[in-house]
């Protein structure tokens, strides 16, 4: 145990130093790659806290896709004319102790636990098997509180929108200005070659696999958006422009059956996302499948950023 | 039976472990780029290979054993791949960058 | 203490870092970055209140895990929004600043506070 | 606490259109995206009206039966599952919303209507989607029974509304959207450190559950501030009220109509839950005091600079400021000293009431400036000399829509701020009726100086740049005599403020 709480206790003053780092650093390039290796450090605190999802998805999502998100703007940004002056000392002594005040805030209620601990964890057991699922975390997802997860899907397409939004009005509906570094059977091309068919078949066992076991639609989809991705940048594919009806169908297709599945339950079930008792299982795998391919995609394109070319025929 | 697994677990790990520390300590220390890729491949090869092999006896069956050498082996594709790509923008910048 | 206090002390330390970064740097990637962080401790928040929770044979409480699973992938949604802001801004005028004053172009939309 | 009017969690007769209102605009926002700008226009104009007639059904009911709908999601109750309630709050806020978002439509007509036969275009397909996506949002804030589906939501709205503000593209609104997006960003993420801290106390984040148990202990009261902080921010309250000058001034017209009247009322209409349905009892004498001084601190400065600007957007923008101000003066009016509760009496209605009215009043004028904008190409109010022999019709408009902001009657601006005023002499704190009738004072300056500055002949003949089509004028009329006529609802449906409330008179169908 005590080892246990020593490794703790170094990755705990890890992460703070890292993070701390991550604002200090002068250089935006140190404070990305800074964060990049947070990431990966939380996601080991995730599994330390029991939560192997989340630390799944914190790998994937959190350190993986938002670092490369980060790093590629500050590549551009390089270009950036003049620097912004810092704040003041005296403006970041107030700013300080307000940010400490809100830290001692959240310590303090941290620190002081209800007497009894209240939980959910027993009545989300019990009521499990009904779904057919093994792993908690999805039956939370896609049985208990399917309403947000829906939602949350819906939020992801107006993300995107809101990014091919920003783009000047010539180039609507063109090629996202992902940059892409084609150089033909450079060692990148080989890699964009050979690591894809293994990256399908873990985005596709972890979608699987997530009925039962730690994983799910979330970390399939962003193995998926990672592949498609890497294919892109190697020049193998082109980047799709944004009219095509294909891809706009491939971003709906996860919510719309979420949706239609959820209003037949209207109809077949108790209540709306409700499944018919037996079915349960087939239809959220269903669902599951449906938005890998749907996050995938919308992860991929909002990686890619609004359009910037004009599709040439 | 099991203690000889943990014997074994435990030394492997640990070279595998110096190895990491080594490959750390190089990135920090070694004067130029390519230098410090060579320090990391260390790292990747040997650091991450011994705690592979340190695991194999303590993981969950057939299966478990091999996702352990497969994230070994992609993180050795993934490696060597991406030190190649730094070691040619080096180059191409011409100098130690 | 046990681990997931310890946890949570370090999350609410991260809100702190976060929050002082996002108020004070100047730089919107810096105060996006900033945001990240803050965000990856407010879901250690969540973590603790999930491990402290443990029962039924479970590591944790499910229900605070898949709230944040669903909180990473917003705030990854939100950073993405944000970084293209960013670029579309610097493609614009060639800066990106919050700044108003220097922004180059003429101010004439803004107000005098 | 047995309780009337507290109904046992189980989804109710008519409970269903509840999902309706919120399966149509996320249904309207998929099917959009995927057929394209050329039909986004299309499907908004049906499912919008529709959405209007849903939430009269709503209301209708709510009002007739003076029970709250309930719909339990997925068949599984709280705490386990989400629940969607509509109470008299909700049904009224989404029946004015609806009416807000529908004028919007139609004047936004003239700037975003697709063309027959031409290719998709950006801002087009752009606003309708986030109009709709605005539109569900509200929706699920208002009837939202959980906590963090409340977070989906206002996620939800920041980024429906973010992008609103620079569709056109302009450096200027790029940054305004940027700041937004920030503030934003940092509202809904302390809101939802709060939640963490209320699900770790009380393993539930269902708002009647979580009513029952909630008790002043650390984490309780650290998470009650955080998330109110952060609720704060995307209000807009002073001091957090930065963001919003440049980014409601800059937007398209349309859409500085719908974020100024819409936008802001959902994560108002939060902070109204957490306090007067989650945790009535935590907020104490202290807490209100400080949260009308705010509220008054936001009519003071809001006005003083209104007065100050020489551009209508940005005057009308900080206007908003102000008027924000008015709807937190209600937190202190609404506390009963005796029991030191948040209780749902005249303040909550006249608070409430407010927010409707300047919501309708807001969305008017916004439509208005943008008009004269189009019309004349600037908005500098010194030079808007004879523009109101030129569109009379829009600056009559303006003109209501001013009239229910001061507080005359019959408008809905009178009978809220009468309301509001009955409460401080009730409650004896006469200091807010000071700053109400000053906040009024304010308000009547500055839009004098617009309005005696739009009617004074012009120096040379006025070159008008286009004729404005008259269904836009026709849309801004509509809101402002809406509004200006809001202070009938004292003699009507009033009460269906005070359904579902726990501590409310009211019982049983009338």
């Amino acid at each position: 145990m005590t080892i246990l709480s020593a490794f703790d206790i170094g990755l705990v003053v890890l992460i703070l130093g890292i993070g701390a780092s991550t604002i200090a650093a002068r250089e935006a390039f140190t404070a990305v790659i800074g964060f990049v290796v947070y990431g990966l450090l939380l996601s080991i605190a995730w599994v330390r806290l029991s939560a192997v999802d989340v630390a799944l998805t914190e790998a994937a999502i959190g350190g993986g896709m938002t670092g490369m998100l980060i790093l590629g703007a500050v590549a551009r940004l390089r270009l950036a004319k003049g620097t912004d002056t810092r704040a003041s000392l005296p403006v970041r002594f107030a700013a300080g102790g307000l940010c400490a005040l809100v830290a001692a805030g959240l310590a303090i209620a941290i620190l002081s636990p209800p007497e009894a601990i209240p939980t959910l964890a027993p009545m989300v057991m019990e009521n499990l098997a009904q779904s057919g699922l093994g792993n908690p975390v999805a039956g939370v997802l896609f049985v208990y509180r399917a309403l947000d997860t829906l939602l949350e899907k819906v939020v992801l397409i107006l993300a995107l929108l809101g990014v091919w939004s920003l783009a000047p009005d010539s180039v609507w509906g063109g090629i996202p200005g992902l940059r892409v570094y084609a150089q033909p059977s450079s060692t990148l091309t080989f890699l964009a070659q050979l690591l894809p068919p293994v990256g399908i078949v873990v985005a596709i066992y972890m979608c699987w696999v997530g009925a039962k076991e730690p994983g799910g639609a979330f970390q399939g989809g962003t193995v998926l958006a990672a592949m498609w991705l890497l294919v892109m940048i190697a020049g193998l594919k082109n980047v799709p422009s944004i009219s095509q009806p294909w891809l706009r169908l491939l971003l709906v297709v996860g919510p719309v059956i979420f949706l239609a599945i959820g209003l037949a339950g209207m109809v077949l079930a108790n209540a709306f996302l409700d499944y018919p008792s037996g079915y349960a299982k087939p239809l959220i795998i269903a669902v599951e499948v449906a938005l890998t391919l749907s996050i995938g995609v919308a992860l991929g394109l909002l990686a890619a950023g609004p359009p910037e070319r004009v599709q040439q025929q | 039976m099991n203690l000889a697994f943990d014997i074994f677990t435990v030394s492997v790990v640990s070279a595998g472990a110096f190895f990491f520390l080594a490959g750390t300590v190089g990135l920090l220390r070694f004067p130029d780029s390519l230098t410090r890729l060579h320090a990391l491949t260390k790292v990747d090869n040997l650091g991450l290979g011994l705690v592979v092999v340190g695991l194999l006896p303590q993981a969950n069956g057939l299966f478990g054993a091999l996702k352990l050498v497969s994230i070994w082996l992609l993180v050795q594709l993934s490696g060597a791949i991406v030190t190649q790509l730094i070691a040619g923008a080096v180059r191409q910048r011409g100098s130690d960058g | 203490m046990n681990a997931a206090t310890l946890f949570g002390l370090c999350g609410a330390a991260l809100v702190g870092f976060g929050l002082y970064g996002l108020v004070t740097n100047p730089e919107p990637l810096r105060k996006i970055l900033a945001f990240n962080l803050l965000g990856s401790g407010v879901f250690l928040v969540f973590g603790v209140v999930s491990r402290r929770a443990a029962a039924s044979g479970l590591g944790g409480d499910p229900v605070p895990q898949a709230m944040v699973i669903t909180a990473i992938v917003v705030a990854f949604a939100a950073t993405a929004m944000a970084i293209a802001l960013v670029l579309r801004l610097l493609q614009e005028t060639g800066r990106s600043t919050l700044n108003a004053d220097n922004s180059g172009g003429t101010n004439t939309d803004r107000g005098n506070s | 606490m047995p309780d009337a009017n507290v109904l046992p969690d189980a989804t109710t007769t008519d409970g269903a259109l509840l999902v309706l209102a919120i399966v149509l605009p996320a249904a309207g926002v998929l099917l959009s995206f995927v057929l394209g700008g050329r039909y986004a226009e299309r499907i908004a104009s049906v499912l919008l009206p529709s959405g209007f007639i849903l939430a009269t059904i709503i209301f209708g009911d709510v009002w007739q039966s003076g029970h709250r709908l309930v719909y339990i999601v997925g068949d599984w109750k709280p705490p386990l599952g989400i629940a969607l309630r509509a109470d008299g709050l909700s049904a009224a806020m989404m029946v004015a919303m609806a009416i807000v978002i529908c004028a919007v439509a139609i004047f936004a007509h003239a700037d975003f209507g697709m063309r027959a036969g031409s290719v998709e275009a950006r801002a087009p397909f752009a606003f309708w989607i986030l109009l709709m996506a605005i539109w569900g949002a509200m929706n699920m804030v208002f009837l939202g029974g959980d906590l963090f589906t409340l977070y989906v939501a206002i996620e939800l709205l920041t980024f429906a509304a973010v992008p609103l503000v620079c569709l056109d593209g302009r450096a200027e609104t790029l940054q305004a959207a940027l700041r937004y997006l920030l503030f934003a960003l940092l509202g809904s993420i302390l809101y939802l450190v709060g939640t963490a801290l209320l699900y770790g106390s009380y393993a539930t984040l269902d708002i009647v559950l979580l009513s029952r148990r909630v008790h002043a202990e650390p984490a309780t009261l650290v998470a009650a501030t955080l998330t109110t902080i952060g609720l704060f921010a995307k209000t807009a309250l002073f001091p957090l009220h930065l963001w919003l000058p440049p980014a409601h001034a800059g937007a398209p017209a349309a859409a500085s109509a719908v974020l100024s009247a819409v936008v802001v009322k959902g994560s108002f209409f939060i902070i109204v839950r957490l306090w007067f349905d989650v945790m009535p009892g935590l907020l104490g004498p202290v807490g209100a005091q400080l949260f009308g001084a705010l509220g008054a601190a936001a009519i003071v400065f809001g006005s003083v600079v209104a007065l100050r600007q020489q551009r209508l957007k940005l005057l009308i923008a900080y206007s908003t400021v102000a008027q924000i101000g008015y709807l937190f003066l209600m937190f202190p009016l609404a506390l009963d000293t005796a029991s030191a509760q948040l209780q749902g009496s005249g303040a909550l209605t006249g608070g409430m009431l407010q927010a409707i009215s300047h919501a309708t009043a807001k969305a008017a004028m916004f439509m208005a400036a943008g008009l004269i904008y189009v019309v004349l190409g600037h908005d500098r109010i010194a030079e808007l000399g004879g523009i109101a022999r030129a569109i009379p019709m829009t600056i009559f408009a303006f003109a209501l829509g001013g009239v229910s902001l001061i507080g005359l009657p019959p408008s809905g601006g009178f009978l809220a701020k009468w309301l509001l005023l009955e409460a401080a002499v009730a409650t004896g704190q006469w200091w807010w009726a000071i700053v109400m009738l000053a906040g009024g004072l304010f308000t009547s300056g500055y839009m004098f100086i617009v309005l005696s500055s739009a009617v004074a002949p012009s120096g040379e003949p006025l070159k008008l740049r286009v004729a404005v089509p008259r269904y836009q004028e026709a849309a801004a009329l509509t809101l402002a005599l809406t509004s200006l006529l809001l202070g009938l609802v004292a003699l009507g449906p009033i009460d269906i403020l005070q359904v579902g409330r726990a501590d409310s008179m009211m019982v049983g169908p009338r």
